[in-house]
Parts: C-alpha cells; structure tokens; sequence
C-alpha cells in the first residue's frame, strides 16, 4: 500500500483482528453506512450514558481499510461524549482533505490511516465508519 | 483603427485561426454558435489521453485515482467560475440544451400541475423552449410569453422590460395561475442583449418563481455570479466558452437538488439495486448516469484557467469595443435592417441583420468567399425570427480573438452581395 | 508462450501504454471499463479542433460545411461498422447508458402498459436495468428476470439458458401479460459471457416481442451484425472501443423509428416551432437535440477505422487466447473464485474472481502495487453479484494490446496479496 | 459561389425572374416543402390531364438556389408525365451524391446546380422544390 510497512502492519493488525467487532445486543443508537461504489456495508451500535459512550461495536463487511478505521473508531470512541466524538469524525474528515498537512495531536491514532489518504479512492472506504457514527449523532439530537 | 493587446495575443493560441478558406485568412464571426479552441485546451485533451485515460469514481488503481481527480477538480474550477459556492451543486451534461431537458424531465415534470404556467421569453433559444412546450403539453399546462419590446430598430427594441414582468406576475397572482418556473437567457443569441438577470430573478422570487438562466451565450462575455443572482438554476455548454464539445453544465442551488427526482438510470447514480426498484446516489452523482466524459472536463477546465487568466471583465470589455464598432458600421448603410438594441450598452458580442432584398443564406454564401465565416438561417429562434416577420437573418458573433478589422472586411464584403444580387 | 503479432503491433499505438505505475510497466486490464486511445484517435480530435471545428448543419460556410461532412460520414462509418444498411438508423448519443434512457424515454415509456412487463436477464448492468425500473414503476408495470444457469464454477453457470426463454415467452402468452421489450446484453461485462444474440432475437421475434441490445462490451470484441441479427435496438459507448469519452450509438431499426417519439426538445431537433407547440425533424436528427459532439464523432470514427484495419475477427481470436490462458492459470489455484462460464468458448475478455478472504479492494490495491489496473466492486451489477452472493468481485478485461505475460503477471502479484493479507 | 461565372449568371437569372411564378387558381395537386435549417417555404401547384402536367407554379421564400431551382424544374416538367417527373426528381438527387461523377444528359439543363453539390449544406435549398414534386407524385399514386 506504499506506506511504511510499520503503517501497514498496524493497519492489518486492526483489520484482521478487530476490536470490539460484532453488535451490541440492545444498542441505545444504532446506523448502518453503505458505499455504493463497492457495496461494502457498516453497522455500528452504541450504548450511551448521559451522552457518554458506554460500549460500542462494528459488524463490517468490508476491505482491510474499512475494517481497520472501524477497529480504530471504536476504540477512540469509548468513553467519549457521543459528541466529542462527532467532533473527532469531523476532524479526521478535515484532516483527509486534499489540502490539509499536519496531522492533529488528537488524531495521532489515526495516523496509519491518514497516511493513506493520497489513495483518494480510499477515502469512502476509511470514512464509512466515521459516517455511520454521525448518523448516531444527528439522530441523538434530534 | 483601434489597438487591441488581448488579441493579438491571444490570436496566436488559436491554431484554427491560421486557416485560410478560398485563399482569404479565416474571419470567424460565428462564435454564438461554437467558438475556437487555444492549444491548452486541445492540450489538456491529449494529456487527459495519453497519461490519465481511465473510468472514474469506480477504481482503486493509479489511473481511476488520477482520471477521478481531475473531473472532480473540473467540478471545482466549473463552481468557481460561476461563483457556486459547493462543487456539489455541479450537474456535467452533455450540454445547455441537456441541462435544460434535465430540469425539465427531473424538476418540472413531476411538479407541473394542469393549471400552472411555464414563462418564458419571446427571444429564448429553442433549446430555452421545446423542452418546457414538452413539458406543459405532457401537463395539460400551457407557456406564457413574456414579450420583447417592440420597435425594431427603434432605441428600446428587443429587449425585455421589467415592468412588463411584474405585470405578468402580478397578474398571475391575481389570476391564481401560478407559474411554475421563469425561463430566460441571460444573453440573446440572435439579438445580443444582455438580460438584467440580477433584477429579473429578484421579481420573480418576490413572487415565489424560480428562474433558470439559459447562460449559453453570457458565460463566454461576463463574469457570472450564480449565488449573488440567488438563481435557481443555470445551464451552459464547453463548446461555446473555448472547451470541448460533448460536455455541458447544469448548475442547481440545494432547494432545487433536493426536489430533482433521477434524470437518466444507469451505472454511478444509484445506491443500492433491487430486483424491482433502486436508491440513488447524492447530487450530483444522482444526475449523471454513465460514464462520465472525463477527457471533456479536462478539457473544459482547461479552457476556463485560459479565460480566468484573461479576466472575463477584459473579455466583455472586448467585446462591447467590437460590437460599438459594428453598430457605428450598421448606421452607414440604408439597407442593412439591424435587429435588437441599437445602443451597445445593453447588448454584446452578437449582431444580426439582414440585407434588404438578399436572402441570409445568400449573403453568407458571398462573405464564405472572401474567408468570413457568419451564420444564417433563424439560429434557432423561430418564435423571435416570426415576431420580427422574417424567416432567417445574418448573424455576426465575436469572441475574445476577433478584431475590428474583420468586421470592417464583412463590410465590404457585403458589397459583394449587393453587386452580385441587387445590381 | 505465445506470440501475437496483433499486440506487439498494437501496443506501439497507444501512448498511454508507455506509463509506468510504481515503477512497473502498466499491465492495463481494465478494458471492460474504458479503453485506452491509439495515437489515430487522439490525432482525429487534434486535427478536427485545429482544422475544421465549427457548428453542424446549420451553417453555409466552408468551416460548417466539413463539420457536417465528418459528422455525417461518422454516421456512415458506425451503420457499415455495425452492419446498418442506412445511416439514418444511427443516433449518436452520449453514451451507451443514454441511449438505452433514450430508448425507455421515448419508445417504451409512451407505449408501456401496466399489464405488460419488461423482460431482462440477472447479468445486466445498471444502464440495462434501472432505466426499466424506472419505466415500469411509471406505468404501474414490472420487470421479469431472465435467469442465469445456476451453478457457479460449473460447465453451465453464468450463461443465459435459451429453452427457459422459450418458457419465459411462452408463459407471458399464456397469463396474456405480454413482454413490451426484452433488454440483453451481447457480452457480460462481468462474466464475459458471450449471449447468442441471434437466436435470442429469434426466439423473442417469434412471440412478438421487440429486442435491445446493450452491445457495450461486445462491440470492441467481436463482429457485430445488427441487420442479420434484425434487432430493434443496439446501444454501445465510443469510449469503450478504442475511441473519446463523450459519444454514444443507438441504432433503431426502421419499425421502431418510426414508433419513437422525440427525446430532449431543443435546437436542430426540430421542424417548425410554433410559440405553444412544434414539430419534429425527420430521423436520426429527431432524437439529436443541441449542439453534437462532433470532434467526438470524428474521434469515433476513427476508432472504427483502427479496429477494420485490424479485423474483427482477429481481434476476437486475440482476446480468445487470453482469456483461455487466464482461465487456465485460474484451474491452478484453489483459492480462487471465478464467476461465470469455465469454457472459453462461451466468453470472451472479460473473466471476474474472487481471491478467498480477501477483499476484492485490497486485492487491486496490491496488484496496482505492481502496475496492474484492474477493477474491484460489484461493476455496476448488483443484482448479478447478490445472485453469486457476494457484495463484490475482482475483474480483468482484455483489449487489443494484451499480452499474455500480463495476464502472468496478475497471477504472481496475487501471491503477494497472499502474503500480505493471509499469511 | 466558386462557380464559373455562366453558372451563376445563369443561376442568377433563374432567381431574378423566376419562370412560373405564383400559384394555380385551382390545381389538381399541390404541396409544400419546409427547410428546418433556414425557415424557406416553398409551395408547388401542378394541373394535370391524363397523367401529364399541363401547368405549374411556384411559390417560393428562399435563397438564390432554391428559387433557381424551383425555375428549372418548373420548365423541365411541364408537359412530361408526373411519374416521369418524379424520375426526373430521383436522378437528380442521385447525381447530387458524392459519388456521382458524371451529369446524365437528361439533367443537362440542371448543370449550373449540380455543379453546386460541393457545397452541401445548399443540397436541401436545390431539392426543396423537387421534394414538393415528389410528395405531388406521392399524393397522386394513392
Ligand atoms: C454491458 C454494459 N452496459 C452498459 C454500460 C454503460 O456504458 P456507459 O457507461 O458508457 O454509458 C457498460 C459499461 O459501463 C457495460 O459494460
Ligand atoms: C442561448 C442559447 N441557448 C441554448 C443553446 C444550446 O446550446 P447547445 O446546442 O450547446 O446545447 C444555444 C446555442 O446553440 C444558445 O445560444
């Protein structure tokens, strides 16, 4: 992927080994995200505790990135506010776009996967878990 | 004899121009119906070819990268052209005319009721018409003409008057005939005036009507500014701003995207496929079903980097010096009949007339002999040419290379014309 | 290995194949997608925009006049090159999507009754499917589903099966729901499989019922007769034969012309224009509204040119050899999933396969690593891919200039995808 | 009109005096032909006896050509049979081809227009008047 093997490795790592896979049985939010470029597929459940995120979980069917940036969110997102949260997702999409050079301490987990973001076609791929937890944000507001 | 640096320089990034057409150097005055392309433009096609070529939006490969990029960046550079201030809000078509077809058939369709109206103007190109008597008819709707002033010739014709406007909606109000949309261009390609489009489309929206601007013509001759307008909707094409053929524009403001159902079916704008029904993807992906065509937009890209780098306030410039001179011309002659807005100030870039007692295609025929090139026939504006009570006329239009000695060369030529045919 | 004179010749032609992607020469098997452009293609363009650009058919001057010389033998080029016997029965379009839109829009959509039903087959593309959702769901209709043969990776999957037809046909005459159109694609654009188009046409013409062909991939790949074949319509893409982005074909036989009513109103699609309706030009013109794309027409025709030159059939023995050695390489690996028929006789230059446990992404990722463009996704066929039960495939498609080692290479390059995402 | 000089005049003179102008009282057949591209209407009326044309007039709003050519053609039928006529129509449109190298002797009278045929996009303004010939031949055969 003709990034530092240590990226790379960190990427597969998630990827085959996923963090907090599956689907939470009686989820307080749940979205699904959907690329239709591909047809890979992404739910995401959530429970909440006055707006702080108790437990999350990714059923993905998707590629090696997708799979990577879902394991990754999860992991980052635990014990956020649901919020805060929203407010990462929106960062880590700033911080994919074309222009954009420094990577935000607060994303530094992030870095494998940003590191890719010259493979523009990759981008839907590594936003798709980001998307479904905006989902669960907006739907929370409203 | 006027001086003109922009020409002269840019004369010279035009390959076609060298043409010699029987022995004479090419005068090309039939720029309102497509206009020449400068090196960078037929460049960027061959590189698009030779380097990028590659289906879009569907590869993870090198190539698919590189070919998506550059149409996305033409969707960028077309925004902010016309001053939009999302490239989402960017439809590629195949050209105005599709544009238009496109709201038609998405937008007005699905929301024409029998007793609503389509307005539209009497100088509308029929790209600007058919597809909104297409609409109405299939609606059991009808058309209202919003007529252009009347004197030909005389100081105020050939324009559009708004208070005329007001009355036609005012008059809609009272009548509870609402009308669905204003169509209207925003120059005429027959008469060359120039449409006050910021004020047509701030009545119109008093009055709840949106307004698709035909900016085939204006988008070549001045700056547009498609949100300081706030209009609704805005069509051009490639061809006829020194781009590529096949390729067009359709701008929509977000109110409008989200009432356009699907234009055409197929690859890129769906979401998911059923067996018996599908999702569609966002705008703009939604309104362009099939391989887009990527080449063209480079292209197109290219072309307006070349106008930007003029400024399109030097261009319209230019072209108000040319058309000032050939009005001042015009004025010599008794038996040219001249069509539109004697005063330059309300026109640009597109002069039509007649020699009294020659038929157009006549005419046309003798210039094509000493190598100037101008159109003749109704320019697509058959309700125009019949409100002026003629079937055809001459029409002469500029573009950013042309200069004032070509004009006065048809001059002359026209006396050709009258040796041959009047003598 | 073998050696064929066609691509070693071939290869010099086309500029692009000259890039290297990460260091390695580009192996482009992306073909099913988009085609790369010979060296005559891109010169067509070049020399259309540097020489004879200009506005078609409505102008008397020299420049007008070669335009529509060239967008006319175009015409002429694509009706011999399809086997049409009059030019006249081609519309060029955008692309092979609108002319299948155009065909729903201004044929099926006017004559489609809710009892009557749209039969098309489970290996269509999108362009062949959604435009008749979109139709049906319109008049309260639906669509019938052709099925493939069952068994994947067995001697009979992927193909359509010609007695289930005969019963498909023979129950609609039965249940008196008769079909309005049945929509087939020549060649799979993921299975490569090669439909018998002729007794198809057959069969269908037997119970009355009209036949499109979405010849997109079959086109570039094999002789294509639509005189002999006596279909209804055929729709193809220039781009995907060797020729510019931007242009498209519909040919109608005669029968269906004269049924079509008119498609997008605009400019040069008209008669007379009347201020609330008009009337229509005679075809193809009818179904041509707006400026064409006539540098792309000229860029088409001499993609058509390139490809006589080379023969048809040679081309198709060529992509004949390539896909038994890609499918032979195939038998050596178990974990390799390939979609469609195992019989090289059945298919041609396209072959689809899943590499076990890994994504289809991820494996083109890796071959792009070593210069391999191919395509992951579900190819614009989500009904075929959920038939396989997968979301998406890995896909080659061969063109002209293909070699064998090429097809070596993808093979090796999977080891690495092994080794990255099995080991 | 890059034409030798006797072309043109002779064209000319078609245009400027135009043979059986105008419209018959009462005509056994008539019809009109329509140019698209420039608006031009033309309308022929045709009286026959037996099968002959005894008279004919022309209507025209056209360019030089199409008024020539609707000059000629009205001397070339009168008094041939209509059928005749329209075989007349049919070896002109040929001998407009491309292809077509030779002028039939039958179409001599036609040379100052065929001579034309280079210029395409005036191929439609020489045959508007034949088109009307034919629809005439047309409407008398049903
Ligand atoms: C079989 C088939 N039909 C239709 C299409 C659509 O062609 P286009 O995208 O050029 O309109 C394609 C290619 O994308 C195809 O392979
Ligand atoms: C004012 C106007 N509208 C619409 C069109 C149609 O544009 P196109 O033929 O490129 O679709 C033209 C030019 O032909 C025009 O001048």
């Amino acid at each position: 992927m003709n990034t530092p093997t240590i990226y790379r490795d960190l990427l597969l790592e998630h990827a085959r080994h996923p963090k907090n896979s599956g689907r939470l049985e009686s989820p307080d939010l749940q979205a699904s995200a959907f690329n239709p470029l591909c047809g890979d597929e992404l739910e995401l459940t959530l429970s909440l505790s006055a707006g702080t995120i108790q437990d999350c979980k990714t059923q993905v069917r998707g590629c090696s990135i997708c799979q990577a940036s879902a394991s990754m969110m999860s992991e980052m997102i635990l014990a956020k506010t649901l919020k805060d949260a929203a407010k990462t997702s929106q960062i880590f999409t700033e911080s994919l776009s074309k222009e954009a050079e420094e990577i935000p301490e607060s994303l530094e987990l992030l870095r494998p996967l940003i590191a890719l973001k010259t493979h523009r076609s990759r981008i839907k791929c590594m936003k798709l878990a980001w998307d479904a937890l905006e989902d669960c944000a907006r739907q929370n507001e409203t | 004899m006027q001086n003109f640096p922009l020409t002269v320089k840019a004369r010279e990034d035009f390959p076609l121009l060298k043409r010699k057409i029987h022995g004479h150097p090419l005068a090309y005055l039939d720029n309102a119906a497509t206009t020449q392309k400068p090196n960078c433009v037929i460049d960027a096609l061959v590189r698009f070819y030779e380097n990028h070529n590659s289906n879009v939006s569907r590869g993870v490969y090198t190539l698919a990268e590189e070919a998506t990029e550059i149409y996305e960046e033409g969707r960028e550079s077309v925004a902010k052209f016309i001053g939009a201030n999302d490239s989402g809000k960017i439809i590629f078509t195949r050209g105005t005319t599709e544009s238009i077809n496109l709201v038609a058939a998405a937008w007005a369709q699905p929301k024409l009721k029998t007793d609503e109206r389509i307005l539209v103007t009497e100088m509308e190109h029929h790209s600007n018409l058919v597809p909104w008597q297409m609409v109405a008819q299939k609606a059991g709707a009808e058309l209202v003409y919003w007529p252009i002033t009347p004197e030909t010739g005389s100081s105020d014709g050939g324009r559009l008057d708004l208070q005329k406007l007001d009355e036609l909606l005012a008059d809609s109000v009272k009548r509870k005939r609402s009308f669905r949309l204003l169509a209207v261009s925003a120059v005429s390609n027959v008469l060359g005036t120039v449409n006050p489009i910021a004020e047509i489309i701030e009545l119109a929206h008093a009055r709840g009507v949106p307004v698709l601007v035909d900016a085939a013509q204006a988008v070549a001759r001045m700056p547009i500014d498609v949100s300081g307008w706030d209009c609704d909707f805005l069509a051009f094409s490639g061809h006829k701003i020194y781009g590529p053929t096949g390729i067009g524009v359709l701008y929509a403001k977000n109110e409008r995207l989200e009432e356009m159902l699907p234009f055409q079916g197929g690859g890129g704008m769906i979401r998911q496929v059923g067996r018996q029904t599908s999702t569609w993807a966002d705008a703009p992906q939604k309104f362009e079903a099939g391989t887009p065509p990527v080449a063209e937009v480079s292209g197109l890209a290219a072309a307006i980097k070349y106008l930007r780098n003029f400024g399109m306030q030097e261009i319209q410039r230019h072209e108000y010096e040319l058309t000032t001179h050939a009005l001042k011309r015009f004025a010599e002659f008794e038996d040219l009949e001249l069509y539109g807005p004697p005063e330059t100030i309300e026109r640009c870039g597109v002069v039509s007339f007649n020699l009294r007692n020659v038929h157009p295609h006549d005419v046309a025929q003798v210039l094509d002999e000493s190598g100037i090139a101008v159109r003749a026939g109704h320019h697509c504006t058959q309700v125009l040419h019949k409100r002026f009570g003629i079937a055809a006329s001459v029409r002469m239009s500029f573009g950013l290379y042309n200069e004032i000695p070509e004009i006065d060369r048809l001059f002359s030529a026209l006396d050709q014309a009258r040796e041959i045919f009047l003598k």
